[in-house]
């Protein structure tokens, strides 16, 4: 078949400190295929999310095929392919969370910041997501912005605390 | 006491009907058990009590439904003939899209020479639902002849059981047909 | 090869050890339904069509992966196990849209065979009418998402016996979606051969050569069973 | 280190803490310190020192203690005084009331707000005297990130006692004596598990921790393995030496960075000290472990789809047989326990399973950590023995529903799980009693719902998650569950009719006998037990029906 130009033609600097992890991470799991995963959670922590040019470097360094790079990247709740925005902010959905009225946090962030879950802001600054339980039940309901645990959220005090946070503008 | 037998066209193409035509020379024995008291080819505002009706076609307007809920009420046995009353089938193919855009690349878009590419709004119009369904998903149905357009022998199959009181049998390969 | 003795059905019988409950049902002519089996690629229990009842069970068991033991007492076509066959195949035809009137498998096409077979007049579950692509980019070949049953068998026919590796499984739940290298156009693929093994062994009308019209489908399906068994022979 | 040197690092490690008169720790569990107690934690030890209390008080930071939602919590050790909702303003009360005028401060010990009177020693409280701590014994009272405390409370001494007094057939034995089941949530026997995969010959076999406590509502795992890692750790070894595995993977979710970071201490700890590693102890057994973090993906729980995980595949499950016993993980034998179980291995080989087997009831012995949630006074986390009632879980223990409502009903086992209503709150808790209702005892979150709860809804909940985290390999759970998420929408939305509850009854049937994994198998469980204790509500939902156009769907009368 006629060869076209392809995501795998790009090329990443192997001097740019994210690549660098990335590479030394692989070097440290002997670049098997196995460590695919451990692999792509140190891009992912390097970058935010995984971009395509990043996934074409991962799969050319252990050379195996893109379909297999693509297809465990996208079974994975905890990988993005998209940026999740520069601050974000997670509000946990599981059952003590839900009976508490998860819900209502959910619909208070649509309202003042309107994002639904997955979305980020158009100036990319605050990105929204859920976690189906993030083990703080006794808290609930719990949030995270910025990797922060705010437990017993009150909707009505969403709104600041994620600007206090995170410095977002509406 | 004869029975009396109805044939609907909802959103289809009208080839259930041209299939059932294909009975042939057997609509003579059809006939003899059973009046066909409404039809798309005969006249009649009413839709009347009837013991079998065959509808052809999938629900995708208002006027559908409503058609629908009222044949159901007055029917003692419905069938739903041919592939759109049973699966949606090529009418149903525009639940993947949104109405709006589906009617904008019908009348606006398209190349047109009637309609200057403007959106018809009369109110006598029937307005589209935002999905076409099967009939099943709206009413009961008692029996479902697949098929695109159904074979005319399994037409002719189920009629015949039903008006002689049996019970029609479409559990077997041979008289199903898909597409 | 060992032989040990087992029921099927109420069919005494004297079979080798080591088979799978499907290759045994088949060696003595007992029907069991299949879809994401293969001959000549791996086993991957994913259907449920060939599920069997085996006494002291309590679950019920693909036959395909199952390895047939001494003194098994198996019912392939229990009330059950019909009732089951014919839901599952209704929800192969209530996941994606199967336009059976449009479409080039019509007529030889095994999702239609299998409904035949269950006796299946309509779908008693909603359609879930998905938004479904069709990738039309590669030279000889189309991919039709609306028809795809996510039986896998091109992406096992393409790692396992091709070596390519061009397909893959995205996403996951009813989400999923068979895909191309990064999901990426076929007919971009870095990986793709060309080689039509996934055409052939495809059981609907998602996998297709170019310039096929409605209901003219022809496949060949059994080119990918006599190729993995000719190098068996290593002739 | 060898054995020797393992004893005299404990006694020196345990004269040395004696020194001291008090001991105080400020939990540091993940609940606590979302409520801000390692700012507790510093400010604690610059006020002990300010006061020159530096020889006389040792502060550690400690695992979970329980009651999550009073946090920050600290505890005053000999006395046993908890106090709740501690910050950097009251803290220097505390000490000064507490350790030097031996006057505790009431109106800040735990659950001051709710009790007519405080308990100064929290042991006596209901929500403690109740419980019964195996698993979380040391929880809460060590630094989980001090080897040396985790060995003074007798660590590790379970694993030189099998390395050098049993074999593996006896400590397989000892296991199976002790009727340890499976805490992940099916409750296989444990000794029967190790015995299978001790049976096949291999040339590799592995010990796999399940880590991956993927149950909303659920931190049972969270918690041990951020409180008292070397416990989960020398279990590992332990099940390593009797199955002939020298290496282990402890696969744990990435939601739980704490805990992935405490482990990694553990390891790295545990190999400094020759407790894992080439040759532990001077014995001729090695076992090293190796950390997989989880990515999101509950039915990674699944035995066979964690193997695939861990093999860097989709986790996908495989039809079993062959189990993972005989062909797991790169297919070689494995054996796989849950965190739980785990940790409740040193104990039963330092105390005997005869010691173990006598506690819970004659089908289901030990503890079981629960993780209480939900409309409860008292949430946290607690350790009961098999056997007491649902009632003094959620009365004695919880304290009961909160606002004046109404108990409805107890979920357990999260989505693969049911629902308990009021009628059974007299159920004593079981592996089997717990089926017996519709619903299975699960990894140990329990919530609880109140009269406010539309239980259609909630069967809505699990549902959806059950769709969301379906792999998609089988038909039956990749589709089965959208149906009947959709058909449950549908319901709760008004739009339902009996038909549709008759499509969500065969549908559930077939879903759980059809799917190839325990995910869909199970995942019909909280709509079935909603349907059998709750049927009135989906009736409910469908009487406002009649306000929708589509009301006429199933509803007509024919024939």
């Amino acid at each position: 078949m006629k060869q076209k130009k392809s995501i795998l033609d790009e090329n990443l600097s192997r001097n740019d400190p994210r690549v660098k992890q990335i590479l030394v991470k692989m070097k440290k799991e002997n670049y098997r295929p196995d460590a695919l995963i451990e692999i792509l959670h140190t891009a992912q922590n390097s970058y935010g999310y995984l971009p395509m040019s990043v996934l074409a470097f991962i799969t050319k360094e252990l050379k195996v095929p893109p379909s297999r790079v693509f297809s465990t990247v996208t079974f994975y709740h905890f990988f993005s392919l998209k940026s999740k925005g520069e601050h974000t902010c997670l509000v946990c959905t599981g059952t003590a969370c839900y009976v508490k009225g998860a819900e209502r946090i959910l619909s208070e962030i649509e309202k003042d910041f309107h994002l639904k879950p997955g979305m980020v802001t158009n100036d990319n600054k605050l990105g929204l997501s859920t976690a189906r339980c993030i083990g703080a039940c006794g808290l609930a309901p719990a949030m995270v912005v910025d990797d922060e645990v705010h437990a017993k959220v009150k909707p009505e005090d969403v709104k600041n605390m994620v600007l206090s946070k995170t410095g977002v503008r509406v | 006491m004869k029975k009396k037998l109805a044939t609907v066209w909802l959103g289809g193409c009208s080839g259930c009907h041209m299939s059932l035509l294909d009975i042939d020379e057997r609509i003579l024995e059809v006939v003899k058990l059973a009046d066909i008291v409404k039809c798309p080819i005969v006249d009649g505002k009413e839709f009347p009590p009837v013991d079998i009706a065959l509808v052809e076609g999938s629900v995708t307007s208002d006027e559908h439904l409503q058609e629908l809920l009222h044949i159901r009420e007055v029917s003692k046995v419905l069938i739903a003939l041919g592939d759109c009353a049973v699966t949606a089938n090529v009418t149903g193919m525009r639940n993947y899209l949104k109405k709006e855009d589906v009617l904008d690349h019908a009348y606006v878009k398209a190349v047109s020479n009637d309609q200057q590419g403007k959106m018809p709004g009369h109110p006598a119009l029937l307005k589209l639902r935002d999905k076409v369904l099967p009939l099943q998903e709206v009413v009961h149905v008692d029996y479902a002849i697949p098929g695109c357009p159904p074979p005319a022998d399994t037409i002719f199959y189920v009629l015949a059981e039903l008006l002689n009181d049996r019970i029609p049998n479409l559990e077997q390969e041979r008289k199903l047909k898909y597409g | 090869m060992a032989k040990i003795p087992l029921t099927i059905d109420g069919k005494p019988l004297e079979v080798d050890t080591g088979k799978t409950i499907l290759e045994v049902c088949k060696e003595n002519n007992i029907e069991i339904l299949t879809m994401c089996h293969f001959e000549g690629i791996g086993d991957v229990g994913a259907c449920r069509l060939c599920l069997v009842e085996i006494e002291g069970t309590t679950k019920l068991l693909p036959a395909c992966t199952t390895k047939v033991a001494a003194n098994q007492v198996i019912k392939t076509n229990t009330e059950k196990l019909k009732k089951y066959q014919k839901i599952t195949t209704e929800l192969f035809f209530a996941e994606r849209n199967h336009i059976c009137a449009v479409c080039v498998a019509d007529g030889n096409c095994e999702l239609q065979d299998l409904g035949y077979k269950v006796g299946m007049d309509h779908v008693r579950f909603p359609y879930l009418f998905p938004k479904a692509e069709v990738d039309t980019s590669h030279p000889s070949y189309v991919m039709d998402h609306n028809r795809c049953i996510m039986c896998t068998r091109c992406v096992r026919v393409c790692s396992e016996v091709e070596g390519a590796h061009n397909w893959g499984v995205k996403n996951r739940g009813v989400e999923v979606r068979i895909i191309s290298d990064f999901d990426t156009p076929w007919g971009d693929s870095t990986t793709c051969t060309s080689c039509s093994k996934c055409v052939n062994v495809c059981p609907t009308g998602a996998l297709w050569p170019k310039a096929t019209v409605q209901g003219q489908l022809v496949k060949n399906p059994k080119m990918v069973s006599e190729l993995v068994a000719k190098r068996k022979m290593n002739l | 280190m060898n054995r020797q040197d393992l004893k005299t690092m404990a006694d020196a490690a345990k004269a040395e803490h004696n020194k001291y008169k008090h001991k105080i720790c400020v939990c540091c569990g993940a609940g606590c310190i979302s409520s801000g107690s390692e700012a507790v934690l510093k400010k604690l030890q610059e006020e002990v020192k300010t006061r020159g209390l530096e020889n006389d008080v040792r502060v550690v930071p400690s695992g979970c203690m329980g009651p999550c939602n009073q946090g920050p919590l600290v505890k005053v050790m000999p006395e046993y005084a908890i106090y709740q909702k501690v910050n950097c303003e009251n803290i220097a009360a505390v000490v000064q009331s507490q350790l030097i005028d031996k006057k505790p401060i009431e109106d800040l010990l735990l659950f001051a707000d709710s009790r007519p009177k405080p308990f100064v020693n929290a042991q006596e409280d209901p929500f403690f005297e109740k419980q019964y701590k195996i698993v979380l014994k040391d929880c809460g009272s060590i630094n989980p990130e001090n080897i040396e405390d985790y060995i003074v409370r007798d660590g590790y001494k379970a694993l030189d006692k099998v390395l050098f007094q049993m074999s593996s057939e006896e400590v397989i034995a000892e296991i199976k004596h002790s009727r340890l089941r499976g805490r992940g949530g099916a409750g296989f026997p444990t000794g029967i598990k190790w015995e299978t995969v001790y049976k096949y010959v291999a040339d590799q076999k592995y010990v796999i921790c399940n880590g991956d406590e993927g149950d909303p509502g659920a931190f049972m795992d969270r918690s041990v393995l951020e409180g008292n890692p070397h416990r989960v750790l020398e279990g590992m070894a332990i099940a390593g030496y009797a199955v002939g595995a020298n290496k282990g993977y402890a696969y744990i979710r990435g939601e739980y960075p704490l805990a992935i970071k405490r482990f990694e201490a553990a390891i790295k700890a545990a190999k400094k000290l020759g407790l894992l590693g080439p040759n532990i102890l001077g014995s001729p057994f090695s076992f090293d472990i190796e950390i997989r973090i989880g990515a999101g993906a509950f039915v990674c729980g699944e035995e066979t789809a964690l193997i695939a995980s861990i093999e860097g595949k989709r986790g996908t499950p495989r039809p079993r047989p062959p189990f993972p016993a005989e062909s797991g993980l790169w297919g070689r034998p494995t054996l796989i326990n849950n965190v739980e179980t785990l940790a409740s291995i040193a104990p039963i080989i330092n105390r005997g399973g005869e010691w173990y087997s006598e506690i819970g009831t004659p089908k289901s012995a030990g503890t079981k950590v629960f993780a209480l949630a939900g409309k409860i006074n008292y949430s946290g986390l607690i350790e009961v023995p098999m056997g007491m009632t649902l009632r003094e879980i959620v009365f004695d223990i919880g304290g009961g529903v909160p606002g004046g409502k109404q108990f409805k009903a107890a979920q357990t086992g999260g989505p693969s799980g049911g629902c308990i209503p009021k009628e059974h709150l007299d159920v004593k808790v079981d592996y089997e009693s717990l089926v017996s209702l519709g619903s299975i005892m699960g990894s140990g979150g329990l919530i609880i719902m109140d009269d406010s709860s539309d239980m259609v809804d909630v069967a809505r909940f699990f549902m959806e998650f059950c769709m969301d985290e379906s792999c998609g390999k089988c038909v039956p759970c990749r589709v089965g569950t959208k149906m009947m998420y959709d058909l449950l929408s549908k319901i709760c939305s008004g739009q339902g009719s009996l038909k549709d509850i008759e499509k969500l009854e065969e549908l559930a049937v077939y879903v759980k006998e059809a799917s190839l994994c325990g995910l869909g198998m199970s995942a019909p469980n909280p709509l079935l037990s909603t349907l059998r204790y709750y049927k009135n509500e989906y009736l409910a939902h469908i009487k406002e029906n009649k306000a929708f156009e589509l009301k006429a769907a199933g509803e007509v009368s024919h024939g």
